[in-house]
């Protein structure tokens, strides 16, 4: 096992991995822009360095300064978190060479995972069926063309090294792709850097179904039983809950088996998440998978009783996984993301925290870095609180969410919850109909639009 | 004579107070006495953070000392080897550019130098100690 | 020359205290001496707490009133009977020991009277109104 | 169903019922001292009214305050709490003759419980072994020697009236009984209003060991694994955890049975707790049963997924007890009690809580009413929050606890936090080798004597 862990990660995620690597009895290192200095990850750690100014691209992703830390610190292992540099391939290589130990899986399959269109071609040779589509980048905006005709329209335009809805658009005939080609090339240029474009076909009313996934350098695949993810809006995930109200028992089994089949294909050895879209006809496509923890973890954690960032990290230490009971769902639960942001806007809403009670009790869990009194920076994602109810049923899961969002009480800024207690009210959502279309259409039905 | 206090001069006080975080300020002249107190941070921060040494957030010690901050990560050296003396020492009159320490971060040598003419007043890390960004190095007075 | 402090001078650093968010304030010269001190900032009382209509906790609205609190739990009622007239209206004299009012609780009806002489100035609470415990109810002055 | 629930409590137990009514759909109705303006409970309740002065006899204690209250909000039922008018038969009998149903069990099942002595005989014909003793009031010290030669010592004396070690005398030989059955009385008497006395055999190397038992209307009965409560100092619980250490599956099952035979017998019909005394040889003495919900309930929570406040405002609702799945619990659970108080002396330490980071995320669960900028009232018990920790097993548990309470941050106010530390960390109780003589002794070795 590692003796000390540096947190290249600020925030909710930071805490997360700190309190795990404590608990697995290891030292940590937080790092920190000079603008979260008063931030709780930083305060927590058992060492900490100051490592740049608040702009992203000079602290948590400078690559030099986090090395210099794990150096001075002799942290023996680093966990990326999630964003940030959780995904970068060569920064895991930096660091492998430098003798600290990534905690994710090996560069290769970072680098694999990360060109969406590669990732795509492999996995349908796992046997994983993925959504048709140009088996390779885009030419032009002819070549676009002539494979969604093949495919049928609608098609969506993503970006080959992207992720998160940037450089995404969906096209509904011809024409409209071949305005929309050049605009999307431009937007994955200047995200990722990368112009290059592929294209699937777009499936309409489909839910957003993901598979965690969790390797050992032994051999060893776990999966574990979906979460469903398909309250969004611009493709960032909302509400999450486990298990799915529409995924039966029959295709929960059959997506675990096929990801586990290819999680083995590859030889996935850490934490990671293949996502896919469910159609009306309950036949799953793959999207994409990540090599890193996702924000809506901790719901796979309530319904099993365990701890998946303590799994990571023991894998990446090169133990053999195992568990002290057999892996089976128990109950329902729910997350909700609280951002610091208005909730009729969007608009980001960064600010002091004047008065901060956050809910507590039975069957109630919060992963949040906020505390009263706290300056938060304007400089980073807006993600202030998870709030995650778990309850034997999904109606009781649901109604104790409300209950504990209408106690949750925040002064100095605004939040989202407005917005969740809506969505929570709604009788689609109760009913638990709902596909990845339900946020934006609930939001145009509400605005009147 | 009376000394001249009015509406303009309080203010300049206050925001002296302000720009160099003072919690009182108490003046008395002759017959003239003034006192101003602002309020306490309202929420106390935890002690983990306070306890923290070296934290470069505190750069105004008072006087009009211009602070050089580490632009990095790394291990703080005085010198350029272990057998050479120092690039300066407290009482030094330094120049614009001239390399006043060397910061080593991922097995190079970064030389620092001051970015403006004085005189090196304090130096504020031990010679192989690790610094943070930010983390002030060196306080450099105008002129001797 | 004295210095020119009226009262608009004390106004603008009445607001300068509060701009600026300044505890306290002194100023003696010669003859002169002002000291403003600002009420500590409480922690903001989240809404909830502040919505609450009635809360007997805020006695003091200036003057020299007296308040009568309600000393239980119940209904506020202003008379004997729906029928009768109310006990007392503002304006009214009152004596120590005179019935104000009567608070029903637990199907009991409970006289309230006034513990001071003095003009019934304010009457707080609907009739038929349910009371907390220390609601304020009426204010008395000492005279008319 | 109930439409509105009058909480008659206040501090974290309050905060409690209130989001289990929530949950449940019901409005609640908090009553606040004048101490109590900017306490959590009165905050987060649909009505808040306040019911008197800070001291308890006139506010929490006032019985017509609080039915006033009830009659205006038209609160159709009370929840006691505990402490307070938890365990007063003749409230009990008052709420229901004025129409508020009381959640707890009928007024003769208080009465009888509350009676120790009478619980203790009635106990034994449902076939509970009982603790050797007087099985009567003891006339006089002279009784007290003859029973107590008959059944050899150290013998206990005990308050019939009572609770919370007040009245409690352990006496070694007779002259030292004879000394001490005045000073009894008299601690008695004052405590209680009841000089009233009776002796029990003191059992040494015991361990406090506590069943949870639920019961509806309808008859049915369920029991809990127990609940290890031997972590004691001066007959408060510091530390409880679930399953004992101490405790094997054979003496579960037994313990279990019994008490479902005995709440059986008495024809049992809420929330309750059977307490034992279970020697070395694990032989069980039932020593008496709380006829309310307990401090330490959350562990039992944790461990089977359930909520026990939820299911006793059903049971008083007359609703049937299911619950959506087996009732087996998994894993393990701690909870540690945070006091305001001196971690050397115990003296309380009111004040304003400057600033506060309570922990949160995976298996853990915070009940506290404490808030950043609160003022903590003086009248009041210590009890600040409850940390809760639930792990796959005791180890994982502990490390976790550890790990949660390093991460505590309370910046105002003296707590427990350094001696919860300690006593993790001792060998002794990591191995599980402890009982209700250990925390004293560990606090004597501690200040040398």
């Amino acid at each position: 096992m590692f003796s000390k862990i540096l947190i290249a990660n600020r925030g909710e995620i930071a805490l997360r991995i700190i309190r795990s690597a404590k608990e697995l009895g290891l030292k940590t290192v937080a790092v920190y822009s000079e603008s979260d200095r008063t931030s709780l990850h930083a305060m927590l750690a058992d060492e900490k360095f100051c490592i740049g100014p608040a702009k992203a691209q000079d602290s948590y992703l400078n690559v030099p300064n986090l090395l210099s830390v794990a150096e001075i610190t002799k942290a023996d292992a680093l966990h990326p978190g999630y964003g940030f540099l959780a995904e970068n391939a060569r920064f895991a290589e930096i660091c492998e060479t430098s003798g600290v130990a990534f905690i994710g899986p090996p560069p290769s399959a970072i680098r694999l995972m990360g060109d969406k269109n590669r990732a795509r071609q492999e996995m349908a040779k796992a046997k994983l069926p993925v959504i048709p589509g140009s088996d390779k980048i885009l030419e032009d905006a002819a070549e676009a063309k002539k494979t969604a005709l093949k495919i049928g329209f609608p098609v969506i335009l993503k970006a080959a090294a992207g992720g998160g809805g940037k450089g995404m658009r969906i096209c509904r005939h011809a024409a409209h792709l071949e305005e929309q080609f050049p605009i999307a090339q431009n937007e994955a240029k200047n995200a990722f850097g990368d112009p290059s474009l592929y294209l699937e076909k777009y499936i309409t009313g489909a839910h957003h179904i993901e598979v965690q996934v969790v390797g050992d350098k032994h051999g060893t695949i776990m999966t574990f039983a979906e979460r469903e993810c398909s309250v969004q809006r611009k493709y960032q995930k909302v509400i999450e809950e486990t298990p799915s109200p529409f995924v039966d028992e029959k295709l929960r089994r059959k997506m675990m088996k096929a990801v586990e089949d290819a999680a083995r294909h590859i030889g996935y050895q850490s934490l990671g998440t293949f996502e896919f879209l469910v159609d009306e006809d309950k036949k799953f496509y793959f999207m994409e998978a990540n090599t890193r923890v996702q924000v809506e973890h901790p719901i796979t954690e309530m319904v099993y009783g365990i701890n998946l960032v303590k799994a990571q990290i023991r894998a990446a230490a090169g133990e053999k996984l195992n568990f002290p009971f057999e892996l089976l769902p128990r109950g329902h639960a729910l997350e909700c993301r609280i951002n610091a942001e208005d909730p009729d806007t969007f608009a980001p809403s960064p600010g002091r925290i004047e008065f901060l009670v956050l809910p507590g009790g039975e069957g109630i869990r919060v992963d949040s870095a906020a505390y009263g009194g706290w300056q938060i920076p304007p400089h980073y994602d807006s993600l202030l609180a998870k709030i995650i109810a778990y309850a034997p049923s999904r109606f009781l899961a649901i109604k104790k969410m409300q209950t504990a969002l209408e106690m949750t009480t925040i002064v100095g800024i605004k939040t989202n919850i407005p917005l969740h207690l809506a969505v929570l009210a709604n009788s689609d959502f109760l009913e638990g109909k709902y596909d990845t279309g339900f946020l934006e259409a609930f939001l145009a039905r509400k605005n009147g639009t | 004579m009376t000394p001249k206090i009015d509406y303009e001069e309080i203010n300049k006080i206050i925001r002296l107070l302000e720009d160099r975080n003072l919690a009182e300020f108490e003046l008395e002249i002759e017959d003239f006495k003034i006192k101003i107190r602002k309020n306490p941070p309202v929420i106390a921060v935890p002690p983990a953070a306070s306890a923290t040494p070296g934290l470069g957030g505190d750069f105004e010690t008072g006087g009009d000392f211009h602070m050089i901050a580490s632009p990095m990560v790394g291990t703080f050296y005085r010198a350029p080897s272990p057998a050479s003396p120092p690039f300066v020492e407290v009482g030094d009159i330094v120049k614009k550019k001239q390399v006043l320490c060397i910061v080593e971060a991922m097995k190079l040598m970064n030389e620092i130098e001051s970015d403006a003419d004085g005189v090196v007043r304090d130096i504020f890390v031990e010679n192989g100690k690790p610094v943070e960004y930010g983390q002030r190095l060196f306080a450099i007075s105008p002129s001797a």
